[in-house]
């Protein structure tokens, strides 16, 4: 094997691992629109801001301690003392479930039978508030996230894949980060299970009734207010999932919630309300901006081409398909 | 109604559709029908529920394409028009389901009926004064004799959201007027009105027939309301034509009264 | 009483006939607005020239189709330029315009159409045109129909219908031949010549066709606007009946003073196009006055509890200081600027949302006028005055001279009138404005009119100590009861109307022991009232049978008993019991006059046993009547109607019932 | 309250078509106008201009560009920082490559470039919408700030990356650079941005505009009127990149006159903007400047509160301001979808008909 083949073998396994981190937070869309046809632009922040409530939880941080200090002028930083992980997560879980039925009591009900862009405007200033209320909450500074999942490169593969190479030619083995690795495992398990729930429990068929038609789902006896909060606290356990892969391999920091911009072009690939489209497109975005960064964007183009590519690779792709890939066919009736 | 009955053979055929078949992936929508519209006629579109009769009015005004047949208006062959094209042609109509412009007023909504009959450029409309307002106000002038003829001069600057549904029904009427087209397309112009509005709208109907001497071709369901105000009824059912001609042929012709009139509707 | 002074009987020298008053005004004011009608989304206008040139035209037409001088001409339509251009052309023409009411159905048109004997007719529309063929073929006088709006007109007879414009058109090409014809014309006639013939509703019998000359119109019209300062600046709103005499005197004061005539867009319209207008003139009959009050009492009642106080509160301080300032009399500096205030939080507003923001003066006329509801308005600021008068006097008798306005009368003779009460309490005047005849009724005339020229009005009434006439009631409704003392109906009536929830009340009392009362609830006050107490309802009898309304009406009928305590005539027509009746009256039904005056004589036939169970002392009774619909379909409407004492209070000559 | 309607009538449709048939409406107008040309420039000074004023036109205009496309139109864009950014760089490029040529000439030649990017990311309207266009116009947004970034030439090669705005005047008057004057940026701005309000108030009242509103209404009921949906969505694209270029071009020349396009035109920017139009309301002229009025003071104002007033950090000053915002626009949307345009709308309605409720 050719050394250019082995490095492009590379770049597509790293296309794809991070792919499958797009596609979790595409999920947390996905789940959300369906159910409510919202489009959740804060889904990001709620990455973000699962992943800093399990650090600070973990650390032992004092909830509000910048604010209260400012007023008080006291010193208040920790409470002490470490909590284990699982604990933690949990408890986060807890904030994510109580974060779902605050949104549902206080926005949504509000703004129910509102127009499809109202709501997704409201989403993007949930978006402004929850990072504003993060900060404050947590602080601003970059937090380090470790749950107990490795990372790093694998040096067993690394040395593996040393030897793949033709006689004469210098490789170095193959990188991929044992992070990415468990990731894309919890994804398939996330995957798989949401899937289940979704087709064998009595919640999850309303689920899929309220996606189908709100006023059937209502006839059935199944209360909106109630799927809501499900979905958003779904969503909610998504996004601390994908935040905590996220703040595991890059740190907790402002930027985790940016994720979420990465997700649009996935959504827009594989359609709005379709989970495998989120997994397929996520994939497809993830190879193919690693590959055009590899083989055009930073040969020509002077690098950094992941920042738009994924945009204009779904754009163009738009065009030609604008139900995206698995979006049900848009039938204009008259 | 229309009283002058020179013979048919004077007629002008305003609109021929021949052989028009239409299907959508698969399912057959309408078969092989053919029919046309005289100049000046008030035309009916009748049957039963999913008899195709609003996919013939998709086909007149373009928004379905057939897959065949031929479609002559004014006595050229139509083309892989757009909707748009159709309506510079002159052909407008109104819809089963209101479909206004809900933001706007009704002067609004009824100025941009005018549409087509206005043609300032960008930078005119920009600087408003001079050319873009004397052709506003030309328009304006003639969408008041609209509101006029439909006697809705009080709720002229109403957003037409606030209004009740036969108001509305009939602002919608009155934005397909305002484009003075040739020939009108009615969708169920009286659908879930109650009798008073029905009498009413029959009237605006027969009057714009009458002194526009517009060509009006209209679905409707109730039979007693077709019999009275079309010259010539078109019947159709399971996307075929049953019946064709004027509306005591039609009444009185077997297959008509099996398919539809015997229906209890 | 003496009469005043006629100082100016004419807008100017020799200017006898509105056609020569129109060219005056011409030469006066070629660039003034003269009329405007509110069409296509904008008040359209014409100045004098072209009112002129429209009426020349058109007159020019009327002749040329055979319209000849002493000819009638049926005017029927609502209040448009071209009705009112229509009676000046014919006036140029010679010949005599008879403006009808348009909703008058087409039997009671026939009657005038034959009475008249018109032979040209112009009908505003389609809908005008088919009444008059309807009736065309006991009509044979008429010759041709001209309408005003051609729509859906284009299948009629064209040799008998036709065209306004067309008209018009045949009169421009006469002009273009004849340029000085139209001029020559107008001075054909004279001040004493027929200018006019109105027909009165008349609340009994066939309609009276009453004669008014030019010189009985222009100089009462001339002098009133000389006496009330009218000038070419003022803006009036024609939204009367054409062929109510007032309406009639309107346009001839807009001639004489050379003002702007605005014409509404439609009825519906009336009030948005008014509040448009801003008009500085105003007239109404005191129904439109009471409407409007009930409106603003409604709509007030729905405002937030704040609003409802601050306006409480500078109605009070209008109350008090309001009618004083209007006749600039002295007010105390901190009452000054409250009311000031209240100009600004509350009665500016106010005006201006009821059209009535740059009013210099208001009439009222017709009926007597509720003194709360007159005060009301002059609190406001808004000078309005009351007037008595009638078609046969071209409407002036009386007029309540600025400075002297009390709500109870009718004020003092007009210039030129002079006034009288004969010894049967009738009062009588002798007027410029007296008219010609009843048309085709010597027999009418001669008992109306005596040969030295005073005329009876059927209304009695008396002078006050400051001069002031006061009218009671009409002649032939004022009663006795079986005791002896008089019994006004009207007056009582109207102290219950004043009520927002009482939209009409009879009231009998003549040969009887004791006073009894109908009464029709407002559906718009008592409607708002129930939606406001969660009170369901599904028809208006259901509504008016409500215990709570007969409470509520049970109280204002009480406190009208109160009031008429005061008053040493009225003080025993204190009214013992009254039911709410099932239906509104109405003038479809013949229980009105189309100008809303009650038919005693049908309400006595057809309610006679609902009069009876008031004074048998009934709790209940049944009762069925006939409604015609709109479009002519009858249905009945029957059910038990209530029957409710009221505490009546004691006075002195009080017998007790 | 303040209204008098009465005798205030149109004779023609001149009349009744004016952008304000009020008369106390028409005197108000006129009497803001006042202020703004003739009373505020006897108090302009560094702060008033350039902390409150000139950032308040500049966001206006942003605001109005993208009302016309979003509120007017019905297309979504999240693009406005991108499209900004091209104002500003076409900006910079003219002004370096002429340097004679007048700062009027120069904002508008940098408005048309931006219109043509404009409905060059516009194209895929005709076949995309709702959201996915929004998310496509981020495409704008990226790639665009990219590019700014990417090719030295847009930047001239300058070793920091960033791009300076060298010294231009008008008449003699110097507008862009260190020595330009308060009151000379101030008046400029106002000049332009009440500019073009005129030309948006012309452009939404018209056929145009009418299109436009269709087309978001219902725009297959607008294609069979005949309004060729392409042409409206792309003329909505260009109009609104014109007023979005113009606004980034002041923002780089005369209000900010150095420019880094990450941190200038970054997609917070396109969020601010349609903020403004939410808040200040969708369709409507005066809810952008409302809006941008807004956006602009609020921040002045908590910083005053809060880190001039009760000495807090401003790192905390400016987390609390993204709650308030983001707060805001939540609450705003559940009180009035329709922002405080429409709310002033209300009030105007309440005051005509004082002092009646209805």
């Amino acid at each position: 094997m050719s050394a250019d083949f082995l490095y492009t073998l590379e770049v597509i396994l790293n296309g794809l691992m991070a792919g499958v981190m797009y596609s979790l937070v595409a999920l947390g869309f996905v789940l959300i629109f369906k159910a409510s046809g919202i489009f959740n632009y804060a889904q990001g922040v709620m990455a973000l801001f699962a992943a800093m409530t399990l650090v600070g939880l973990q650390s032992g941080q004092i909830p509000f301690a910048h604010l209260i200090n400012a007023i008080f002028g006291t010193d208040l930083h920790h409470f002490g003392w470490q909590m284990p992980a699982l604990l933690a997560i949990i408890l986060t879980v807890g904030v994510m479930v109580l974060f779902a039925i605050i949104v549902e009591k206080y926005i949504l009900h509000h703004l129910v039978n509102q127009e499809p862009i109202i709501l997704f405007m409201a989403t993007i200033g949930l978006a402004y508030f929850m990072e504003g209320f993060g900060d404050i909450m947590w602080g601003s500074e970059i937090k380090t996230m470790d749950v107990g999942i490795p990372s790093g490169g694998s040096f067993w593969l690394e040395e593996v894949t040393m030897t793949w190479a033709a006689e004469g030619e210098r490789y170095w083995g193959m990188y991929i980060d044992k992070l990415d690795v468990v990731a894309t495992l919890v994804a398939l398990v996330l995957v798989i299970s949401l899937t289940l729930f979704s087709q064998y429990t009595k919640t999850g068929r309303a689920l899929r009734a309220v996606a189908d038609d709100h006023q059937a789902a209502l006839s059935v006896g199944i209360s909106l207010r109630t799927i809501w909060v499900i979905v958003w606290s779904i969503a909610g356990f998504v996004a601390l999932v994908a935040g905590i892969m996220w703040g595991s391999k890059s740190g907790v920091q402002f930027s985790l919630s940016l994720i979420a911009l990465k997700a649009l072009p996935v959504l827009m690939l594989g359609g709005f309300t379709s989970i495998p489209g989120a997994i397929i497109g996520g994939l497809i975005i993830g190879v193919g901006e690693k590959l055009f960064e590899f083989a055009i964007g930073s040969v020509y183009l002077g690098g950094a081409t992941e920042n738009w590519f994924a945009y204009v690779l779904a754009l163009v792709f738009l065009v030609f398909r604008p139900q995206g890939l698995f979006g049900e066919k848009i039938i204009e009736r008259v | 109604m229309s009283t002058q009955n020179n013979g048919q053979n004077d007629k002008k055929v305003m609109l021929d559709l021949k052989n028009i078949s239409l299907s959508f992936g698969g399912v057959k929508a309408i078969t092989d029908i053919s029919f046309n519209i005289y100049e000046g006629e008030v035309r009916a579109i009748i049957g039963p529920n999913g008899a195709g009769k609003s996919s013939m009015l998709n086909v007149i005004n373009g928004f379905y394409h057939p897959q065949e047949g031929e479609i002559w208006f004014n006595g050229e062959q139509r083309k892989g028009m757009k909707p748009y094209e159709i309506a510079y042609q002159g052909i407008a109509r109104t819809f089963q389901n209101i479909a206004l412009f809900k933001g706007m007023s009704v002067l609004d909504n009824l100025m941009t009926g005018r549409f087509t009959h206005m043609n300032k450029n960008l930078f005119y409309q920009a600087m408003w004064k001079g050319p873009a307002e004397q052709e506003e106000i030309a328009n304006r002038e003639f969408v008041e004799h609209i509101i006029d003829f439909l006697e809705i001069q009080s709720i002229r600057k109403t957003p037409v959201g606030r209004l009740p549904y036969g108001l509305q029904k009939r602002v919608e009427l009155g934005r397909a007027l305002a484009a003075q087209p040739k020939l009108l397309l009615l969708d169920e112009p009286m659908a879930g009105m109650n009798v008073e509005e029905k009498e009413d709208m029959c009237r605006f109907i027969l009057d714009v027939n009458d002194t526009f001497g517009t060509t009006i071709a209209l679905i409707e369901h109730d039979m007693g309301v077709v019999m009275d105000i079309s010259d010539r009824v078109v019947v159709l059912d399971y996307g075929r034509k049953i019946g064709d001609g004027e509306p005591n042929e039609v009444r009185n012709d077997q297959t008509v009264i099996d398919a539809y009139l015997g229906v209890s509707h | 009483m003496a009469a005043n002074e006629i100082t100016q009987p004419y807008p100017g020298p020799g200017l006898d006939t509105l056609p020569k008053i129109l060219l005056h005004n011409v030469r006066m004011y070629p660039n003034r607005d003269a009329m405007r009608e509110k069409e296509f989304g904008i008040w359209q206008s014409w100045t004098w020239t072209e009112v002129a040139d429209e009426i020349e035209r058109f007159a020019l037409g009327l002749q040329a189709r055979g319209l000849k001088a002493g000819d009638k001409v049926l005017i029927i339509g609502a209040n448009r330029p071209r009705m009112y251009w229509t009676i000046v052309a014919a006036q140029a023409v010679g010949a005599i315009p008879v403006p009808t009411y348009k909703d008058s159905v087409a039997e009671e048109m026939q009657y005038v159409i034959e009475h008249s004997e018109a032979r040209f007719v112009i009908a505003e529309d389609q809908e005008q045109v088919d009444k008059v063929l309807e009736v065309k073929d006991r009509c044979p006088a008429v010759e041709q129909i001209i309408f005003d709006d051609p729509r859906g007109m284009k299948g009629y007879d064209d040799s008998f219908v036709v065209d306004f414009e067309a008209v018009q058109a045949e009169g421009a090409d006469i002009r273009a031949k004849q340029p000085d014809l139209f001029k020559q014309m107008t001075e054909q006639s004279k001040g004493d010549d027929i200018s006019i013939i109105l027909y009165t509703s008349g609340t009994t019998g066939k309609p009276k066709g009453v004669v008014l000359t030019f010189d009985n119109v222009i100089i009462t019209s001339n002098q009133v606007a000389l006496l009330d300062k009218l000038t070419e600046n003022d803006e009036i709103l024609c939204y009367l009946p054409i062929a109510w005499v007032g309406d009639h005197f309107f346009v001839v004061q807009a001639f004489c003073a050379g003002f702007c005539i605005n014409c509404p867009e439609s009825e519906e319209t009336v009030a948005a196009d008014m509040r448009e207008i801003g008009p500085t003139y105003y007239f109404a009959p005191p129904r439109v006055f009471e409407g409007l009050l009930t409106n603003v009492q409604i709509r007030m009642e729905d405002a937030a509890p704040f609003k409802r106080r601050m306006y409480a509160y500078f109605m009070d301080v209008a109350k008090k200081v309001g009618i004083r300032k209007l006749e600039n009399q002295s007010v105390g500096f901190m009452d000054s600027v409250k009311y000031a205030l209240g100009n600004f939080l509350v009665y500016g507003p106010l005006k201006d949302a009821l059209g009535l923001g740059r009013i210099k003066l208001a009439y009222t006329a017709g009926e007597a006028i509720g003194g709360e509801i007159f005060d009301f308005y002059r609190s406001l600021g808004i000078n309005i005055k009351q007037l008595y008068g009638q078609t046969e006097s071209s409407v002036f008798i009386t007029v309540q001279p600025d400075g002297e306005v009390y709500p109870e009368t009718v004020g003092k003779p007009s210039p030129g009138v002079e006034v009288k009460i004969n010894d049967d309490g009738e009062v009588m005047y002798r007027s410029p404005g007296t008219f010609h005849s009843y048309y085709k009724n010597d027999k009418a005339t001669e008992e109306t009119k005596t040969p030295d020229g005073w005329v009876y009005t059927g209304d009695a009434g008396f002078f006050m100590s400051n001069g002031h006439l006061r009218i009671i009631d009409r002649a032939k409704d004022v009663g006795k009861f079986n005791f002896g003392k008089m019994f006004a109906p009207k007056h009582i009536e109207n102290k219950l109307k004043f009520f927002p929830h009482i939209q009409e009340a009879v009231t009998f009392g003549d040969g009887r022991d004791a006073c009894m009362a109908f009464i029709n609830i407002d559906l718009g006050a008592v409607g708002n009232w129930a939606e406001r107490n969660n009170v369901a309802y599904a028809s208006y009898q259901e509504l008016a049978a409500h215990p709570e309304v007969y409470n509520m009406v049970k109280e204002s009928v009480e406190q009208v008993n109160e009031s008429l305590l005061g008053d040493e005539l009225l003080s025993h027509s204190q009214i013992s019991r009254f039911l709410i009746l099932h239906k509104e009256l109405d003038a479809d039904d013949g229980e009105l006059t189309r100008t809303k005056k009650v038919r005693r004589k049908i309400i006595n036939e057809r309610y006679k046993p609902l009069i009876e169970a008031l004074y048998n002392g009934d709790d209940q009774c049944f009762i069925e009547t006939e409604v015609a619909f709109e479009d002519g379909r009858v249905a009945k409407i029957s059910g038990d109607i209530k029957l409710v004492d009221v505490k009546t209070f004691a006075t002195d000559a009080n017998v007790a019932a | 309250m303040f209204y008098r309607e009465s005798g205030d009538f149109k004779k023609t449709y001149q009349e009744d078509g004016q952008t304000f048939p009020i008369r106390f409406d028409r005197w108000r107008y006129w009497v803001i106008l006042a202020i703004a040309f003739l009373v505020f420039p006897f108090f302009m000074n560094d702060y008033f201009a350039n902390a409150v004023m000139i950032p308040f036109l500049v966001w206006a205009i942003a605001a109005l560009g993208l009302n016309i496309l979003t509120g007017y139109c019905g297309q979504l864009s999240l693009g406005t920082g991108g499209f900004m950014a091209v104002g500003a760089y076409a900006t910079y490029k003219i002004m370096t490559a002429f340097p004679g040529m007048d700062m009027f000439s120069v904002i508008i030649l940098s408005g048309f470039v931006t219109a043509g990017v404009g409905v060059l990311f516009g194209l895929p309207s005709l076949r995309i919408k709702g959201f996915y266009l929004a998310v496509a116009t981020l495409a704008a947004q990226f790639f665009l700030i990219w590019l700014f970034n990417k090719v030295p030439w847009f930047y001239n090669n300058s070793a920091s990356g960033q791009i300076n705005a060298p010294e231009r005047d008008i008449f003699g008057i110097v507008i862009t650079g260190p020595h330009a004057t308060p009151l000379a940026t101030y008046l400029f701005c106002l000049i332009v941005a009440v500019a073009l309000a005129w030309v948006a108030r012309n452009l939404t009242r018209g056929r145009l505009g009418r299109s436009w509103m269709a087309i978001r209404d219902m725009d297959i009921a607008a294609e069979i009127i005949g309004v060729n949906p392409l042409k409206a969505k792309l003329s909505a694209f260009a109009v609104s990149s014109f007023f979005v270029g113009v606004a980034g071009s002041l923002l780089f020349s005369v209000y900010l006159g150095a420019a880094e396009v990450t941190d200038t035109f970054g997609i917070n920017v396109s969020f601010m903007v349609l903020f403004m139009i939410i808040i200040g309301g969708l369709g409507s002229i005066f809810g952008s400047f409302v809006g941008a009025a807004f956006m602009v003071l609020m921040p002045v104002l908590l910083k005053n509160i809060l880190v001039g007033g009760l000495g807090w950090p401003t790192d905390l000053a400016a987390h609390l301001e993204y709650i308030i915002v983001g707060g805001l626009i939540i609450i705003f949307l559940i009180v009035e979808p329709h922002g405080l345009a429409q709310m002033a709308r209300v009030l105007k309605e309440k005051l005509r008909l004082w002092p009646f409720p209805h």
